[in-house]
């Protein structure tokens, strides 16, 4: 009916986020990219776990109904805190790079060695 | 039908952050733009009946990672050089 | 009989959230800006979320335990919207005006004066 | 079991959004993006409290209380790194 | 139970084969070699006289940082006769994170051609 | 309670201890270096040396055709599987064992190796997670959780190599393999998912048995392999681990050989367990693509480590080198794998694969804590100013020989053994395989001889007069792995018989394992 | 000086109290209401994040130690590894939730397929909660208070 | 000791308006009172000093009832007018902005905060910025009145009508 | 246009068909194929766990052991951090 409109979401979030890693210079800029993947992923394990007219997998004392697979949502709470912990650790190294080198410009760190 | 047209809005919103996110020069828009991302993301897992999800991204996606970003920002710097 | 004063309070919370929208796109700077955004926003939830506490409280009147459950943590949102809000925009129109962006045709800004002071003054405490 | 206008108010909602939407990305500098950004946020701290009377699920509300709380974190973040000075 | 006989077992693998005893054995007859051979040099042999001095022709010694052929030195002529390869291999390797995960991405696109399209492809024919 | 009671309720809880007893001892380390650093470090080895023994006493168990598996939370396993599941089997067990020595010897060696740091508290913690992370990806049954600990290993890793922050380029190092690992973790997560659409199931016997091959299945094996392969060091995704082996602390490096490797085994569970059933659906065999991507590595790798005047750099070039083997061997077992008249051949390919794993954590890592020594005794790791030291550090010089005897496949030495193996079988397959194998394994020899002749031969230079030998801690550290390298050298028949073979099996009756979960299986051989 | 103007430190600590208060209920309720030990943590910690933006960070250091952050961490990760080694004391297996359906605090199971259930069910869950909840407090704020006070303190390395 | 009690007395309200309806003790079990209490507790120890600073002023109830009585009356109908007007100018486009200073004279931090973010909510007002040592007010008002700006200092009263009393009255 | 360049539309766009293709082809959305695991997953959630969140008893019974791996990341994380910003001089 949608044409599959939320997986081509994810789809196009994967594939910005790619983007930002491939063809941008800047490093945070490169983190975001890799938090827009880690989005795009995190979307797609909870759209996976959506049933049509469903309701959230927990029961209350309003009437029942069929309820979404709550598998998905556990994942994807482990996701986030795995998502935090990266882009903290990462960003931490940005800033140290930051120091040491003086910019963020990819091409202008590192640089091949010897 | 409704929340049909809201599953079609919704994405495009969150497709349109990302993507200028990825394409603005200025870092401190990119982490607004995250922020605003990760917002319309929460309520999309919340319209996909994943409150526990939402709850979570609340509190990562729009405070604590916005936070980190914004440090990261300052202890580096804010304009992204030309080429 | 209630839900005609729902559906009131609704088109009027919509209203003026539409307005906020608008606002924002039609108004010249950040501060004119933040007027629309903040004001009407909050004014217009206060409306969406007083017909959801009488839906809640209407519930409640029919027996329903939920019902007051809903109306009370309406309030919670409600009051922390009210909380936070005025103080972000105070806090974006701070930052705004620390980071140099002028007020479009201002008749009058006592604050530039001051503030041109103020951050003379503030480089010197840096420097101790 | 939803209830149809409310439905129509979020998307109402959604219009509103994506009109702050527009703010973020065209904004010219940075205070104007966030103040699409607290736009947005209130309107989906109140597009949550909607969502939850529709679906007649109480439960729903405590996310809306959470972002109402934490949303206006981020905004400060965003305004104390523009006024300058250190965290 | 604990027997030898495991240990002193050849390693078959199909066509060769490997047996720790001759290997044993010739360890002890290298070593014994060395030994013998080592006691051929002379009975006089003193550290720090003139005898341990390098003859060059009559040219004077060099430095002792100048002695030793470097690193980078050992098998120039090689390095040198195949240049073009190592040079096309030195510019692969540009440091750049950004071409690290370029790398990942043609890899992948390859993988999906040859997977998806040929075996597609494949099951035409 | 008698002694058998107790080892039987051991043996019977010992997958879960495994990864709990590090993961414990990583949590109390913070609160107990208050105390001492000689407690910590104490404290820190007998936790290593803990979950060493609980690996060797389920391993001793596994070797013998049993396989393990432990329920998470229940006793009985109901079907279909919603708990996480820890499946022991022989090739698991045979990983487990490599990860836990080198973590081990990695903790002695740093006793003396990191005593002039800072944040060592940290550094062990870290350590024991990254170990406790390596056994959970190496030990689980559940393709979710293999995700979590793939990144669990990859963050504290990725934290060790940067562990030098006033160096910029350890920085850097570290800031790229935290790119790419999280690049290849989050495409990792991506296949899950799509495996969780289709067919409901996060168990990896469960996925097996239900695979069917679609579009889908194709999009998510290629993202697997890249992934996996890209953490594991193939080319030409390899450009990461030259930079993370070197700039990092060599203790670390050592380890990070022991993650690399459980990516590795990770490509070879895709391959064979999820995807066993596919092999007969496919037309294209995956096999002849790990073979090809081992053949560039091989090459690739001993090119580059010609031309490096680094030492260490050197070291992670040739380690890039010898991964080559492993995926060349074990592609050769999978690509023969379905052709019955070769079954003899297979086996001997996936035996000399599986053989050169254990034999490559050995000898590059024995290298690498050469190098390491090398470093700490004369803070110095260009081959252009080094030579000589052999005068000075006599023990060490000695574990060189062995380790460049051993990585570049001469006889005597553990190398030789797995790589003839995978010589004759590829031979079988097709003799040019065979011929560039060899071709890149004497330039190996090569290559050490490079450094053999400018770090430790030459005159006794005068900057490096007052060199001396490392301390005892890092002697103990290089000599236990040493004479592993020794027996495994002198005796490879008692090795392949009752370690390799078994995970080689393993590998191949890939029904087992899925039956060992799922009855009903009908599938595999 | 830093920290942020008085209005802004006013409301700040007003509502400090309400979002530590609220945390703690959706940890306490993770079991009944969407949230657990992680979103409730995760609260708790934005809400001290934003003492740290609104005060500023030499403010919040003069009180609170990374190295005791750390510690109450490691606490947190072992109470919930203790809790899941007890599933292998008391009941047979690690992680099994031993205190279930035994009818002692905690230990009450709910009807099925009703709402009506209390803060006293789901066994072990509400424990490794709050040892999650008090992990994630210290471990997201320790992170981000470490992060920020080492943005200040630029060019004393080196 | 005041503070953490009135902070634990509040978090325990708070803690029992969020679990309305879970048993049957009127309209909460026992042991969500007993939950409550203990972690309304540790929150009181935690954040006592930072909720009630040196004053106690705010613990006369009357104090609480003019609150109430403020935000229905008086400050719920100026931010209707408030919103009416910006709606006028979002329609119409007519602004006439400018920032001005108004000294309202309050001396504590809880009725200066008050005041701003009522002035943030009304009438065409958004406060910019505070001057930390005098309690003087920066104001941005969207459609500046000429009469005001003829004396030195803009009078408080075509800013925020009668507020100011009112908070005075609430909170010193 | 460099070689790089060249060489990265082309492989990107080769990636994203392929992405796209699989958005397409994946079940129909809001309509799962196979549900057994979650459908038994909640049936029995409230009588094996005693809680009344499937997703809290999947988060901490079902799959407590993915739980204690994604406290240990945080660990790690802040571990890391911490050792990173760390003195460097004792």
């Amino acid at each position: 009916m949608i044409f599959n409109i939320p997986f081509i979401a994810v789809a196009a979030l994967i594939l910005i986020g790619l983007y930002a890693v491939i063809f941008k210079r800047n490093l945070i800029k490169m983190v975001i990219g890799i938090t827009l993947i880690e989005s795009g992923v995190n979307l797609f394990l909870i759209t996976l776990g959506y049933r049509e007219g469903s309701i959230a997998p927990i029961y209350t004392s309003s009437p029942g109904g069929i309820m979404a697979l709550p598998v998905p949502q556990a994942l994807t709470l482990t996701s986030i805190v795995i998502g935090v912990a990266v882009l903290a650790l990462m960003l931490s190294l940005v800033i140290h790079i930051y120091r040491h080198y003086g910019t963020l410009d990819v091409r202008k760190i590192g640089g091949p060695e010897e | 039908m409704i929340l049909e047209a809201i599953h079609i809005i919704l994405p495009i919103l969150i497709v349109a952050a990302a993507a200028f996110a990825v394409l603005t020069k200025d870092l401190i828009a990119a982490a607004i733009a995250v922020a605003a991302m990760s917002l319309l993301l929460s309520l999309e897992f919340y319209i996909l009946q994943a409150p526990d999800v939402a709850i979570a991204e609340a509190g990562v996606g729009a405070c604590l990672t916005t936070a980190i970003l914004v440090i990261a920002i300052k202890a580096t710097k804010r304009m992204e050089e030309e080429a | 009989m209630l839900e005609i004063l729902i559906y009131i309070l609704l088109g009027i919370g919509i209203f003026f959230n539409v307005l906020a929208g608008v606002g924002l796109l039609r108004f010249p700077d950040v501060y004119t800006r933040l007027h629309a955004g903040t004001k009407c926003t909050t004014f217009g939830s206060i409306f969406i979320c007083g017909s959801v506490i009488i839906l809640g409280l209407k519930m409640w009147y029919q027996g329903s335990t939920d019902g007051s459950v809903l109306a009370i943590h309406t309030v919670g949102a409600l009051v922390a919207i009210l909380l936070t809000n005025p103080t972000g925009a105070h806090a974006i129109a701070r930052a705004a005006h620390k980071s140099g962006v002028e007020p479009v045709g201002a008749v009058v800004d006592s604050l530039r004066k001051k503030s041109t002071k103020k951050t003379v003054k503030k480089k010197t405490e840096v420097k101790e | 079991m939803m209830d149809f206008e409310y439905l129509v108010v979020l998307l109402a909602l959604l219009f509103c959004v994506i009109m702050a939407m527009i703010r973020v990305i065209r904004g010219p500098t940075a205070p104007d993006r966030i103040v699409g950004l607290d736009t947005i946020n209130t309107i989906v701290i109140v597009g949550m409290v909607v969502f939850g009377a529709a679906f007649n699920e109480v439960i729903y509300i405590d996310v809306a209380i959470v972002y109402a709380l934490l949303s206006f974190i981020s905004t400060l973040f965003i305004a104390k790194y523009l006024e300058g000075g250190d965290f | 139970m604990f027997t030898l006989e495991p240990l002193l077992e050849t390693f078959q693998t199909g066509s060769g084969f490997w047996s720790p005893i001759i290997w044993i054995v010739a360890i002890i007859v290298a070593f014994l070699v060395a030994v013998i051979l080592r006691g051929f040099g002379k009975k006089e042999y003193k550290e720090k006289t003139g005898q341990t001095q390098a003859f060059l022709s009559g040219n004077p010694e060099y430095e002792k940082e100048q002695m030793h052929i470097k690193g980078s030195n050992l098998y120039w002529g090689f390095t040198e006769s195949l240049e073009w390869v190592f040079d096309a291999l030195k510019k692969m390797h540009t440091g750049n994170v950004s071409d690290y995960a370029l790398w990942f991405v043609i890899v992948v696109a390859i993988l999906f051609i040859v997977l998806i399209t040929g075996e597609n492809l494949m099951g035409a024919i | 309670m008698n002694v058998a009671d107790l080892i039987d309720l051991l043996l019977q809880h010992s997958p879960a201890l495994i990864v709990a007893v590090p993961l414990l001892g990583a949590f109390i380390t913070p609160l107990i270096s208050r105390l001492n650093d000689k407690v910590r470090n104490v404290f820190v080895i007998l936790t290593l040396g803990l979950t060493a023994s609980l690996v060797f006493l389920l391993a001793s168990d596994v070797f013998t055709g049993n396989i393990h598996t432990y329920i998470f939370g229940s006793q009985d396993l109901a079907l279909p599987v919603v708990r996480i599941l820890f499946e022991v089997d022989a090739m698991s067990a045979f990983m487990a064992i490599i990860s836990v020595i080198l973590s081990l010897v990695a903790v002695i060696y740093s006793w003396s190796f990191m005593k002039e740091n800072t944040g060592l508290d940290k550094y062990y913690t870290l350590i024991l997670l990254m170990t406790a992370g390596m056994l959970g990806m190496e030990l689980t049954g559940d393709l979710f959780n293999f995700f979590v600990f793939l990144e669990i290993t990859s963050i504290s890793s990725a934290a060790l190599v940067a562990f030098w922050t006033n160096k910029a380029k350890s920085v850097e190092a570290g800031f790229k393999y935290i790119v790419i690992s999280t690049i290849g973790a989050l495409f990792i997560l991506f296949s899950i998912a799509l495996f969780y659409g289709q067919y409901n199931a996060l168990n990896m016997a469960m996925i097996a048995s239900a695979m069917q091959y679609t579009f889908l299945d194709k999009i998510a094996l290629v993202l697997l392999i890249a992934a996996l392969a890209m953490k594991a060091g193939v080319v030409p995704m390899h450009m990461w681990l030259p930079d993370a082996y070197s700039k990092a602390p060599s203790s670390v490096t050592l380890i990070l050989v022991g993650a690399t490797q459980a990516s590795l085994y990770g490509v070879f569970r895709v391959c064979f367990t999820i995807y066993g059933g596919a092999i007969n659906l496919s037309s294209i065999s995956i096999g002849w693509i790990l073979v090809i991507l081992g053949i560039i590595t091989m090459l690739l790798g001993v090119a580059m480590a010609i031309i490096q005047t680094d030492f260490k750099r050197l070291i992670a070039f040739s380690a890039v080198a010898e991964i080559g083997y492993m995926l060349l061997g074990i592609g050769t077992g999978l690509v023969v794998m379905l052709n019955p008249e070769m079954t003899a051949t297979g086996l001997a390919a996936m035996k000399g694969g599986i053989f050169h794993i254990m034999n490559d954590a050995l000898d590059v890592g024995l290298l690498f804590l050469v190098a390491g020594a090398i470093y700490y005794a004369t803070k110095e790791t260009s081959l252009n100013k080094l030579g000589g030291l052999a005068r000075n550090m006599k023990y060490t010089t000695v574990f060189f020989i062995i380790g460049l005897l051993a990585v570049s496949g001469m006889p005597p030495m553990n190398g030789f053994a797995s790589k003839l193996l995978i010589y004759e079988s590829t031979y079988q397959l097709n003799p040019i395989l065979s011929i560039i194998a060899i071709l890149s394994s004497i330039m190996l020899l090569a290559v050490f001889v490079k450094v053999f002749h400018s770090a430790f031969l030459g005159p006794a230079l005068p900057k490096f007069e007052n060199v001396k030998e490392v301390p005892k801690s890092m002697l103990i550290a290089m000599g236990t792995i040493a004479t592993i390298i020794i027996i495994f050298g002198l005796f490879p028949e008692i090795i392949v018989n009752s370690i390799v073979e078994p995970a080689a099996n393993a590998l191949i009756n890939y029904g087992d394992y899925v039956r060992e979960v799922i009855p009903s299986f009908t599938g595999g051989v | 000086m830093s920290g942020m103007s008085k209005i802004v430190k006013t409301i700040s600590s007003i509502t400090f109290p309400l979002i530590t208060i609220y945390g703690l209920y959706v940890i306490a309720h993770g079991h009944l209401t969407p949230g657990g030990g992680f979103q409730g943590g995760a609260i708790v910690a934005s809400g001290c994040a934003m003492m740290l933006v609104s005060y500023g960070s030499i403010w919040i250091v003069s009180r609170v130690k990374e190295k005791n952050l750390s510690i109450l961490e490691s606490l947190g990760a072992v109470c919930f590894i203790l809790l899941a080694l007890l599933g292998l004391g008391f009941g047979a297996v690690f992680f099994n939730n031993f205190l279930v359906g035994t009818n002692s605090l905690f230990g009450v199971v709910p009807a099925a397929g009703s709402g009506l259930a209390d803060i006293n069910t789901g066994g072990v869950i509400p424990l490794m909660n709050f040892a999650v909840g008090l992990k994630v407090i210290a471990g997201l704020f320790g992170i981000v208070l470490v992060m920020a006070h080492a943005s200040r303190t630029k060019g004393e390395k080196k | 000791m005041i503070a953490f009690i009135v902070t634990t007395i509040i978090c325990f309200i708070t803690y029992l308006l969020l679990t309305t309806g879970s048993g049957t003790m009127g309209l909460w079990s026992m042991e969500e009172f007993l939950f409550g209490f203990i972690l309304s507790l540790i929150v009181g120890f935690v954040t006592g000093r930072i909720f009630v600073k040196e004053d106690f002023r705010m613990l006369n109830p009357v104090r609480w009832l003019t609150f109430i009585a403020y935000a229905i009356g008086p400050f719920f109908i100026g931010l209707a007018k408030a919103n009416i007007d910006v709606a006028y100018r979002v329609i119409t486009g007519k602004i006439n902005p400018g920032i001005v200073k108004i000294s309202p004279d309050l001396k504590t931090d809880l009725g200066i905060t008050m005041l701003a973010n009522s002035i943030t909510l009304t009438p065409g007002t958004l406060s910019v910025d505070i001057d930390e040592d005098k309690n003087d007010l920066y104001i941005h008002w969207i459609n500046v009145n000429e009469e005001a700006l003829k004396g030195g200092s803009v009078d408080c009263k075509y800013i925020c009508g009668n507020f100011d009393k009112w908070v005075r009255r609430i909170a010193e | 246009m460099s070689r790089r360049d060249i060489a990265a539309v082309l492989s990107f766009s080769i990636v994203a068909m392929f992405f796209i293709f699989g958005a397409l082809m994946i079940h129909p959305f809001g309509a799962p194929d196979e549900t057994g695991m979650d459908d038994n997953i909640i049936t029995n959630a409230q009588t094996e766990t005693g809680a009344n969140n499937a997703v809290t008893s999947v988060v901490f019974d079902y799959r407590g052991f993915d739980t204690l791996g994604e406290a240990t990341i945080l660990f790690t994380a802040v571990a890391a951090v911490i050792m990173i910003f760390r003195r460097l001089n004792k």
